[in-house]
């Protein structure tokens, strides 16, 4: 328990080191979430576009 | 009924034209024709209150128009060379927005979309329509949201021949209900019951 | 449109498929051993006690914000001279991850000199230039954004990179020498204490994890991008049929 | 009521849809600040004793040029005349269009301000009586430029006449901001500053919007 | 040549036509400047420290605010167009409206500005090197500000978007700018530091029509 | 002799028409016609080389047209919606302008301003002028400084009676003297023997 506390702290500059890690780690992840997410939603756009025209016109390109 | 008595308008200290009358009977119409310079665009104007005239009265059912004008301005819709279309948003909002801030909210856009055949253009921006299409969205707002006296310059400017019979036929219903017309026009616009005003060039 | 002009992406995408879970997975793993490194394993600097640690995300981002630009000025200059169809994408694509990282560089920095040298920013070179660097960043996705057609809009934010991308240096070069007009070299220096390998493999192995980080997400926006324009070309299709 | 929110909601839709807007005004601000320690150098004493100022004056200019958006496009496609016509009192009108530019300029200048002060190396008494300032004078930037902005309506490229005739109303606006700051940061009492700066917005509030009324009216004709 | 001479004599005469441009422009810069003694307090010691830097910031801001005039306008009503269809070599027309420009801005700021630093107390022994450095660095800050202009040509009311873009790229001349004034303030050789920013301006004036032109071309089709 | 083969205009990504030819010898006249957003101004915008075609060719007198830019642009005036009339500058200066810009001097300005019966406005600065004579003179800078090309787009909107016939005199000469036009319009343009070119929407 002592140990944990004494890793948080970081010698007393638990203040500046952690909100350092947290902010990489939070806006890297927020990137990664944003980038994952809009990459996907237009691959499923994309499909449901190709199917819908697929269906009306049996010629397909 | 609306009327002008006596109009008298002056630009940059210049007299354009002076003692016009005018009357328009519910369902009725005026044309306006003369040659280039002659103060069609400042009559419409004038009428719009957007100009004020240096003399002569407007009248709407016999009163004087100058004693509330915003009534007045609420009841019309002015359609002129600049037409108040946004080229960032698309058709469909440019018209809804008219709509919604006059206070008729949506209900009628799809009708007005219709009305001028632009239906297939709703989701397009603004600044990616041709001369005729940025027109017809202009026009549209005749429909969506409803005045009973409509004031058009030049409306039927950059229309093909069916833009042209879309504005006849939206025209000719909105006159069925007994809503008033004064429009100029260089070309034929195809209102034959309408009360022809001449300017002429002093 | 051509084939040739599919042709390319079409490959492009065959291939980002490939590589992207390689490296995503390869960027989750070095991320997670250098954390433990940076974190708990590397010892505490005697000068400046813990707060050495910051170091260990700080570098690699500041690393990643210049490397990301000179990837954005190259990726611009191939677009504009030989018209690759993909190096437009890359380039657009890559703008926020350097941005991301710009900004990174400047907060975790700040965290860092708060405790280092009593202040949170001073108008040093180095930092002026990365905070420069920031709304370079900026003004290019601005413009991107800022112009509807994607066509225009690539070649203008390029002809903006490569003007940057010959600023750059310009401006580190002139800052240099303005700050050392007003201030002769009081303020701490950057350079630090030579590095121990005990705290030079954290590093490397961090700045590794931000490379595969980098290009995972490089690939996974290239083919939004790419599919982006598929989807406007299908739906303008479509309205004018 | 529901057609000024009606105006407010397109202003802000066209502020988004036009490169944001929202976000390019603070740019400038951002960038406006930044110039200064790049210009008068990098010691930190030098920079907290004008950061105050030079954060006031940085957000006057910001708010300045924002005002040409406020009017001018709408009056050159034509869309002022069509509000005119809209029957809606143009008063009202005014109004809306004046709300929506505070919350697309003062409001994110308000939200910067602090961390710029950090850049500047502020003293941290002063915080909460800059944060204060700016949020009682901004709305009067947005008031008072609307004015400028009407006047130069039928002025092609106003750009610069609008800062000649705003610029000067603006002063008080900068004074009492700027004197309340630096009476915070000294341990002074900022109180009665901050009471004179609120005092200059409740007095725009009615005289703004009504004076560019009546500057947007004449430029319809 | 003649027909370059043209399209300058045309813009200098809508300048002086629309409201007095040059006028105005100068009038931004003298207000800006003014409004700092009003913000950080008229203590002569410290305008004195600041004032070079005050000077140079307010003339960046002149300049670029003065830039959307450069071809936005002629881009809107299809004089751009006509330019581009009028035989003549883009890059040279853009260099033409770039001296028009200069002449009424960056001209008007050189002439105004001794007249300024007096009021900000600046030392007598800079005043050489300021006039100096506003001569060789107007022209580039015309010269690199209509990149920006064209890039921001599409862009519907583009000014902010403009200043972001531009005022980064200006960074290099206001420090050159400065400095230069502070040697000579210092009783230093102010010399190297007026050597870089001609190199720049040399530099520019290749470069920046071209890759100005090259944007302009991009917006018209 | 100007000829388009196998013109392909594509705008936004999406095809506006393909695989146009057209022909003008020295003399003739093409006249464009076709429903709003069939690509008629897009074509002479590609004629006057504004805008690149996704595929074809323009040549002039067989050469190919992209081979010298420059001195196609400078045989040519395109004329269209957007005028580059400056307000702030009177009728004749506005003409003038362009004369010197293009090269030509001052010498025919007077029988341009006499061409569209302008000649009294010639003193008026262009903010001042209704639709119609902001039209005439922007039409004008084709007397002004002779160019071989005419690309006009929708040139009547706006005129009266009596600017057209203006317009059609000055037309009639330019072919006289074996120039080219290629002009885009819904009405009538009065150019009997001109080739008609009808674009259909895709
Ligand atoms: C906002 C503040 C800061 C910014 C923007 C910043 C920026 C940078 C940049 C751009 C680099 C990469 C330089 C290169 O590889 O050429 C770097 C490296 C570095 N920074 Fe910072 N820094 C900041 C604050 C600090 C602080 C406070 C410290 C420590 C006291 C620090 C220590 C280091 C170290 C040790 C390196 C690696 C040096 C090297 O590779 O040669 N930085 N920083
Ligand atoms: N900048 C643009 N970006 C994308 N599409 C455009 C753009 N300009 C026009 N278009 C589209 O191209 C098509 C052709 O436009 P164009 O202006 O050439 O038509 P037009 O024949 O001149 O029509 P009109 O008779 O209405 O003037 C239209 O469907 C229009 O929506
Ligand atoms: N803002 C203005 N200031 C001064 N005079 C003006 C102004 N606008 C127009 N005029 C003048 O007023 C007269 C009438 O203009 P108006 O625009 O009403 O004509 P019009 O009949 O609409 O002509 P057109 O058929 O060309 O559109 C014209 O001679 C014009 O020169
Ligand atoms: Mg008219
Ligand atoms: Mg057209």
């Amino acid at each position: 328990m002592e140990s944990v506390t004494e890793f948080m702290s970081m010698g007393g500059y638990g203040g500046y080191v952690w909100p350092a890690f947290g902010i990489v780690l939070f806006v890297m992840a927020l990137l990664w979430v944003a980038s994952m997410r809009g990459w996907r939603n237009s691959e499923k756009i994309l499909a449901t576009l190709r199917n819908s025209r697929r269906e009306r016109e049996d010629v397909a390109e | 009924m609306f009327q002008g008595r006596g109009i008298v308008c002056e630009r940059g200290e210049r007299r354009i034209f002076s003692n016009l009358d005018f009357t328009i009977a519910p369902g009725g119409a005026a044309v306006l024709r003369g040659p280039n310079g002659c103060g069609k665009t400042s009559l419409l104007r004038i009428a719009a209150t957007l100009l004020r005239a240096a003399d002569g009265q407007l009248k709407w059912d016999g009163g004087d128009i100058s004693e509330d004008i915003e009534a007045h301005r609420a009841r019309l819709h002015f359609i002129g060379h600049q037409d108040a279309v946004k080229g960032a948003l698309t058709v469909r909002e440019n018209i809804a927005l008219w709509a919604n801030i006059r206070g008729d909210g949506e209900g009628r856009i799809d009708a007005a979309l219709a009305a001028f055949d632009i239906s297939h253009l709703g989701d397009t921006p603004a600044q990616y329509l041709s001369a005729g299409q940025h027109r017809r969205t202009a026009l549209a707002r005749l429909v969506a949201s409803p005045a009973i006296l409509w004031l058009l310059d030049e409306p039927t400017v950059s229309l093909d021949a069916d833009g042209t019979a879309c504005l006849q036929r939206v025209i000719a219903d909105h006159r069925a209900a007994r809503g008033m017309v004064m429009a100029a026009t260089h070309i034929e616009l195809g209102l034959d019951d309408a009360e022809l005003l001449r300017l002429k060039p002093q | 449109m051509s084939m040739h002009y599919f042709a390319n992406p079409a490959r492009f995408t065959r291939l980002a498929g490939r590589i992207q879970p390689l490296a995503g997975c390869l960027a989750a793993i070095l991320l997670i051993v250098g954390l433990y490194l940076a974190l708990v394993q590397a010892p505490a600097d005697y000068q400046q006690g813990e707060t050495v640690r910051i170091m260990f995300v700080h570098v690699p981002s500041a690393w990643m914000a210049l490397f990301c630009y000179s990837f954005l000025a190259v990726a611009s200059a191939v677009a504009l001279i030989w018209k690759h169809p993909l190096a437009d994408l890359a380039a657009k694509a890559s703008a926020p991850i350097g941005a991301g990282f710009t900004f990174l560089a400047l907060v975790t920095g700040s965290l860092w000199g708060k405790p280092m040298w009593g202040t949170w920013w001073v108008w040093d070179a180095r930092l002026t230039s990365v905070l420069i660097l920031l709304f370079l960043y900026l003004g290019y996705m601005a413009l991107w954004q800022a112009i509807e057609d994607s066509q225009k809009a690539a070649k203008a934010a390029a002809v903006l990179a490569l003007v940057g991308a010959v600023n750059v240096p310009i401006i580190k070069f002139s800052v240099d020498w303005w700050n050392t007009l007003h201030q002769p070299a009081s303020v701490l220096r950057m350079d630090g204490p030579a590095i121990h390998p005990s705290m030079l493999w954290p590093l490397l192995i961090m700045a590794l994890a931000f490379k595969a980080y980098f290009v995972t997400l490089l690939l996974a926006r290239m083919r939004m991008e790419l599919n982006l324009r598929r989807i406007r070309a299908l739906r303008l299709a479509e309205r004018s049929s | 009521m529901k057609q000024l929110g009606a105006i407010i909601q397109r202003d802000l839709r066209l502020a988004a849809r036009q490169g944001g807007a929202t976000f390019l005004a603070l740019v400038f601000f951002v960038l406006t600040v930044t110039l200064f320690p790049l210009g008068i150098g990098p010691e930190p004493a030098v920079l907290a004793r004008v950061a105050p100022g030079v954060l006031w004056v940085a957000a006057l200019l910001a708010a300045m040029l924002s005002l040409d958006r406020l009017f001018q496009a709408d009056f050159e496609d034509g869309s002022l005349e069509q509000l005119a016509l809209s029957g809606l009192p143009i008063g009202g009108v005014v109004l809306a269009k004046i709300i929506a530019h505070w919350l697309t300029t003062g409001l994110p200048l308000l939200l910067a301000a602090p961390i710029l002060a950090v850049l500047l190396n502020m003293d941290d008494e002063g915080f909460a009586a800059l944060m204060l300032t700016m949020l009682i004078g901004t709305p009067a930037l947005s008031l008072i430029g609307a004015i400028g902005a009407a006047l130069t309506l039928t002025v092609r490229r106003g750009g610069v006449l609008l800062s000649l005739l705003v610029l000067p109303l603006y002063i008080p606006v900068l004074i009492f901001g700027v004197s309340a700051i630096d009476a915070a940061v000294h341990g002074l009492n900022a109180k009665p500053h901050l009471l004179l700066l609120a005092a200059l917005t409740v007095a725009c509030l009615p005289l703004c919007p009504w004076a560019a009324a009546a500057a947007v009216k004449l430029s319809l004709e």
